[in-house]
């Protein structure tokens, strides 16, 4: 058990439950927290999976995941900015229950 | 060197138990003003011993005034923050907790 | 080949610069700029066309550092013709947003163009697998926008069920990309093929990499984002989106597809493609047909054109080459048919019911009368859709029936011609309501002539594509990477 | 000793992350997301990506933190936060049950079985960082080896707050957020905002050989300009509409003007001229720094504004 293969099993773990929040909840702002989960969980397994195969810290992964960051914040402040008008419009926090995805 | 190693241990072990404390008093002390007092003391506190207890471990100059700023820098942020939970906690009149009453959940909300 | 005078890097600038300069210039002078800049992106793209019929693929090595290290884009001849698909289809919606929406939304709505658009044609061109992830983020950014900004409820939840659906897609197309990084230590789509062994790791990374462009793409059952998005937009956000924006997902989809062997090693998850797809087709036309709104009966109709161009999976086997080229090119005329033809049908159906004032189909009657050139335009368009000969849609159709005799999948036949009458069904039921006469008010507002000449240009380049089609197949078989792959 | 450390974060990190899922507090939530961003930071330094930490605990934890309470903050100010939040259903239950399960088993198999990569990339960039202007590897691939990515990432940051200006319509609009007149505050502030620009500047300095660079500037920068804002200096209200729009598109238009003037020399779009890497590596750092720290500001006082109310009716309309 090395670290790299650690969090690269932490990383799954969050994959998971932030899959399982994101389709059971219907609080957008909780979907959006599962996503913020599934994206830090994508990070960890970019970055340990590499390295793992690699042997060595692997800097061009790490790149990467600073991009994957950035966008990922990026998308939640998006995401706000919509959650906010639909609230002001309807006084809601979720979508309206007929088919959600 | 062991000598220096044992003061070492102690300093951190003691400043991660500054930690402990400052915790369970921010989870069992009854209202918002009590719970800030043990947060921010033991917290700076125990940043302070583990601080310590780092210096010696490779010394070199720029790294210890390095590690004293980030200490000063977060007490100054700790005392900060606590003076302006308190002061909204107060504007807010959320009240102390009585002398023996049931703890009011501030921070869960 | 001198690096100026290559297309490549201007086609990815231009709109880039478009979208920073429609952002800083007052909002009265955008659409001029944007006029001169669609102008350059159509130039561009013809030089690019031209320049790869002439001289085969090219590849263009970013900041000069080659594919494994740096990123590498690659014009072969999938490539450039959807890169002149999207800017003769983009420049139609862009000159009608012109003159459809007023000054304040027009200002707004020329940088969000931009940027769909140098994210379309960063996607056509990339041959890396982060790059194809920052561009798919790109681009659902830019969608997103765009629905959002007729800034009324219905398109305000259409945006975020997008946003949500599109953000999943996404992430699981990112985690496949980490596992492929994880097991071949490369992101560049040639190394990648090149070094290509069908471990679980690579598997289980395909699986869901094709899962997140399913939903990317909105696949029966993973469509339910798609009508409210397409319908619920502004006209010419949902021309833009159905003609051009669920391609890129496809796009992207298939490339791995065929680059990759997919259909070599998976045989299985290609008929599950294939079934998905059929049930797309029935469902869509089902559900176009129960609609009581004008767009939504349009936007049902994109859910079950996804389920066509999806049969070319099925179709795509390593046992029958003669098979999977014909499906190949049936799947990409469909690609292209309904890309000009659905934008012209949305455009129409704006034009009506801007006519009207009101969504609905049953405040249609007596429109033929009125606008029977409007009513032309949305006809011809309805065609393609059909697939009655002459259109492109019916070439289209006619490939892939004969791809499913060759390869002898007689099942496809029997979904492709329930599809066609639900489609010819939900169409017809549009006209029905259009030559119906009430004694209901008669005051309808008149378009603009330009805005109903426009949606007919792209219903009538659909059906021309009826004629021309030997080009575009000529074209995506140029030789490259991509057809070498093929089976 | 060093697998018990990680093995202790990994619990933590699991622990946190399925408290903040589903904790019934809503506040709760976010504060545990919170907890898990700079728990992860630790977990970055544990993989040997201090660059990610920094990162991780600016822009993760930081800013999507501050994004997250203040959003949480203004629905509950606004009343009704909890009331129409009914149980999802059984069947959406079982669904997300089913599906996570079904990621789980195929990612733990996926990892279990990873073959040895065929390419080593990583020597690939050893061997072309001298020629690359920097000498700090993840600089030199964010800026260099793979900048067209990085292009396009700012471009995504930058269309992010355009989607938000679209969506209002009024842009002179002050947001509704009244600055706190603290006496302490202001007193510590002139001492923390000085500290917080070095210490971005020293980010942007540092990524050039060290862990750092413009995006955990820029991230400290937008702090400092969040800590101001809060406090009820405002920006916004300083700078005319139009500066700040230029200032939230230096960085981008720095980037695509170096890009495409090499285009003009007769090389491909981002090459460096040959020695002028370095130089030109950080005149873009230093335009995004900027461009990011004022990006990150305005979605921030974005989310805050007051939405308008809701236009005229017809969504059609001409």
């Amino acid at each position: 058990m090395d670290t790299n293969l650690i969090f690269t099993l932490g990383g799954i773990g969050l994959c998971g439950l932030g899959l399982f929040g994101f389709i059971y909840h219907c609080h957008l702002l909780r979907r959006l927290i599962a996503f913020n989960l599934i994206g830090n969980g994508t990070f960890l397994i970019m970055v340990g999976f590499a390295q793992r195969g690699q042997g060595v810290t692997d800097h061009v992964i790490q790149a990467l995941v600073l991009t994957g960051i950035v966008v990922a914040v990026s998308a939640t402040a998006l995401a706000l900015v919509l959650i906010r008008r639909w609230f002001h419009l309807k006084g809601s926090t979720q979508l309206p229950e007929d088919d959600a995805s | 060197m062991t000598a220096l190693v044992i003061l070492q241990s102690l300093l951190l072990i003691s400043g991660a138990l500054m930690f402990v404390v400052g915790s369970i008093g921010l989870l069992r002390f009854p209202d918002t003003y009590t719970r800030i007092h043990a947060l921010t003391k033991a917290d700076n506190v125990g940043l302070g011993l583990i601080i310590i207890g780092l210096i010696p471990a490779n010394f070199s100059l720029l790294v210890t005034l390095k590690l004293l700023l980030i200490w000063l820098l977060v007490m100054l942020a700790s005392a900060l923050s606590g003076h302006l939970v308190a002061w909204e906690a107060r504007a807010k009149q959320v009240p102390l907790a009585p002398s023996e009453g049931e703890s009011n959940d501030e921070l869960t909300d | 080949m001198n690096m100026i005078l290559s297309p490549i890097p201007w086609l990815l600038v231009i709109p880039l610069a478009g979208a920073v300069l429609t952002m800083l210039i007052p909002l009265n002078w955008r659409s001029p700029a944007s006029m001169f800049g669609l102008l350059t992106q159509l130039l561009a793209s013809l030089l690019l066309g031209y320049q790869v019929s002439q001289y085969g693929t090219q590849i263009y090595a970013m900041a000069d550092w080659q594919a494994p290290l740096g990123i590498a884009l690659r014009a072969d001849g999938l490539a450039t013709l959807f890169i002149l698909m999207s800017s003769l289809v983009a420049t139609a919606c862009a000159l009608y947003a012109h003159l459809y929406l007023n000054l304040t939304k027009r200002g707004h709505f020329w940088p969000l163009l931009w940027f769909l658009w140098a994210s379309l044609n960063g996607i056509w061109l990339a041959a890396d697998t982060f790059n194809l992830y920052v561009g798919l983020e790109l681009l659902t950014f830019a969608a997103v926008g765009l629905v959002a900004f007729a800034s009324d409820e219905r398109s305000l939840e259409a945006s975020i069920r997008y946003l949500y659906a599109a953000l999943l897609g996404s992430m699981a197309y990112l985690l496949g990309v980490a596992l492929l990084y994880g097991a071949q230590g490369t992101l560049a789509m040639d190394s990648l093929a090149e070094t290509w062994h069908w471990g679980p790791t690579n598997q289980v990374a395909i699986t869901l990499i094709l899962g997140g462009l399913l939903l990317k793409t909105a696949v029966f059952p993973m469509h339910t984002w798609l009508p409210p998005a397409h319908g619920g937009a502004l006209t010419p956000v949902s021309a833009l989106l159905s003609a051009l924006v669920i391609k890129a997902s496809f796009y992207i989809l298939l490339r791995f597809w065929v680059e990759f062997e997919v259909y070599r090693h998976l045989p299985s998850l290609s008929q599950l493609l294939g079934v998905l797809g059929a049930g797309a087709i029935i469902w869509g036309g089902w559900m176009a047909l129960k609609q009581t709104h004008l767009k939504m009966v349009v936007a049902y109709s994109t859910v079950a054109q996804i389920g066509y161009i999806s049969l070319m999976f099925p179709l795509l086997t390593a046992e029958n080459s003669e098979a999977s080229l014909m499906a190949y090119h049936g799947g990409i005329l469909m690609l292209l048919a309904h890309a000009f033809a659905k934008a012209g049908m949305f455009l129409a159906a704006g034009n009506l019911i801007y006519c009207t004032g009101k969504p609905d189909l049953a405040s249609l009657a007596g429109m033929s009368r009125y606008r029977p050139l409007n009513i032309f335009a949305f006809g011809l368009a309805g065609v393609s859709l059909m697939g009655l000969p002459p259109s492109g849609g019916f070439n289209a159709k006619w490939l892939l029936l004969q791809s499913s005799f060759l390869s002898g999948q007689w099942w496809w036949i029997v979904v492709l011609l329930i599809g066609s009458l639900l489609s010819a069904a939900y169409i017809f039921r549009v006209f029905a309501y259009t030559y119906q006469e009430t004694e209901a008010t008669d005051s309808f507002r008149r378009p603009p002539i330009t805005i109903e000449l426009i949606a007919l240009c792209l219903s009538v380049a659909s059906i021309l594509l009826g004629f021309l089609s030997i080009w575009p197949v000529n074209v995506v078989s140029l030789p490259g990477p991509f057809m070498e792959a093929m089976p | 000793m060093n697998l018990l450390i990680d093995l202790t974060l990994l619990t933590g990190i699991l622990a946190i992350a399925a408290t903040s899922l589903l904790s019934r507090s809503l506040f709760q939530s976010v504060i545990f997301f919170i907890l898990l961003g700079l728990t992860l930071a630790l977990g970055w330094i544990r993989l040997g990506a201090p660059d990610i930490a920094l990162a991780e605990a600016a822009i993760g934890a930081g800013i999507t933190g501050v994004l997250l309470l203040d959003t949480l903050g203004h629905l509950k100010k606004t009343g009704k936060l909890d009331k129409d939040e009914h149980r999802p259903s059984y069947p959406r239950l079982l669904l997300a049950i089913l599906s996570s399960v079904t990621l789980v088993v195929l990612l733990l198999w996926a990892v279990f079985h990873q073959p040895t990569p065929a390419i080593q990339l990583h020597l690939l960039v050893e061997e072309a960082l001298p020629d690359s202007g920097v000498s700090h590897q993840i600089t030199a691939v964010l800026l260099n080896f793979r900048s067209y990515d990085t292009l396009l990432e700012v471009g995504v940051l930058v269309l992010a707050v355009l989607v938000g200006l679209a969506l209002q319509t009024d842009q002179h609009q002050q947001d509704s957020l009244p600055g706190l007149p603290n006496p302490l505050l202001h007193a510590c502030l002139t001492l923390l905002v000085p500290a917080m620009l070095i210490t971005s500047m020293y980010l942007l300095w540092a990524g050039s050989d060290r862990p750092g660079g413009a995006f955990q500037a820029g991230a400290m920068l937008a702090a400092a300009f969040i800590l101001l804002h809060l406090s009820g200096i405002k920006l916004s209200a300083q700078l005319s509409h139009r500066m700040m729009q230029f200032g939230l598109l230096l960085g981008f238009t720095v980037f695509l003007v170096v890009a495409t003037s090499s285009v003009i020399g007769g090389r491909p779009l981002l090459a460096y001229p040959d020695g002028g890497a370095g130089l030109l590596i950080l005149l873009i750092e230093l335009a995004l720094t900027l461009s990011i720290g004022l990006i990150l500001l305005s979605l921030f006082t974005i989310a805050n504004s007051p939405p308008l109310s809701s236009r005229s009716g017809g969504s059609n309309g001409h």
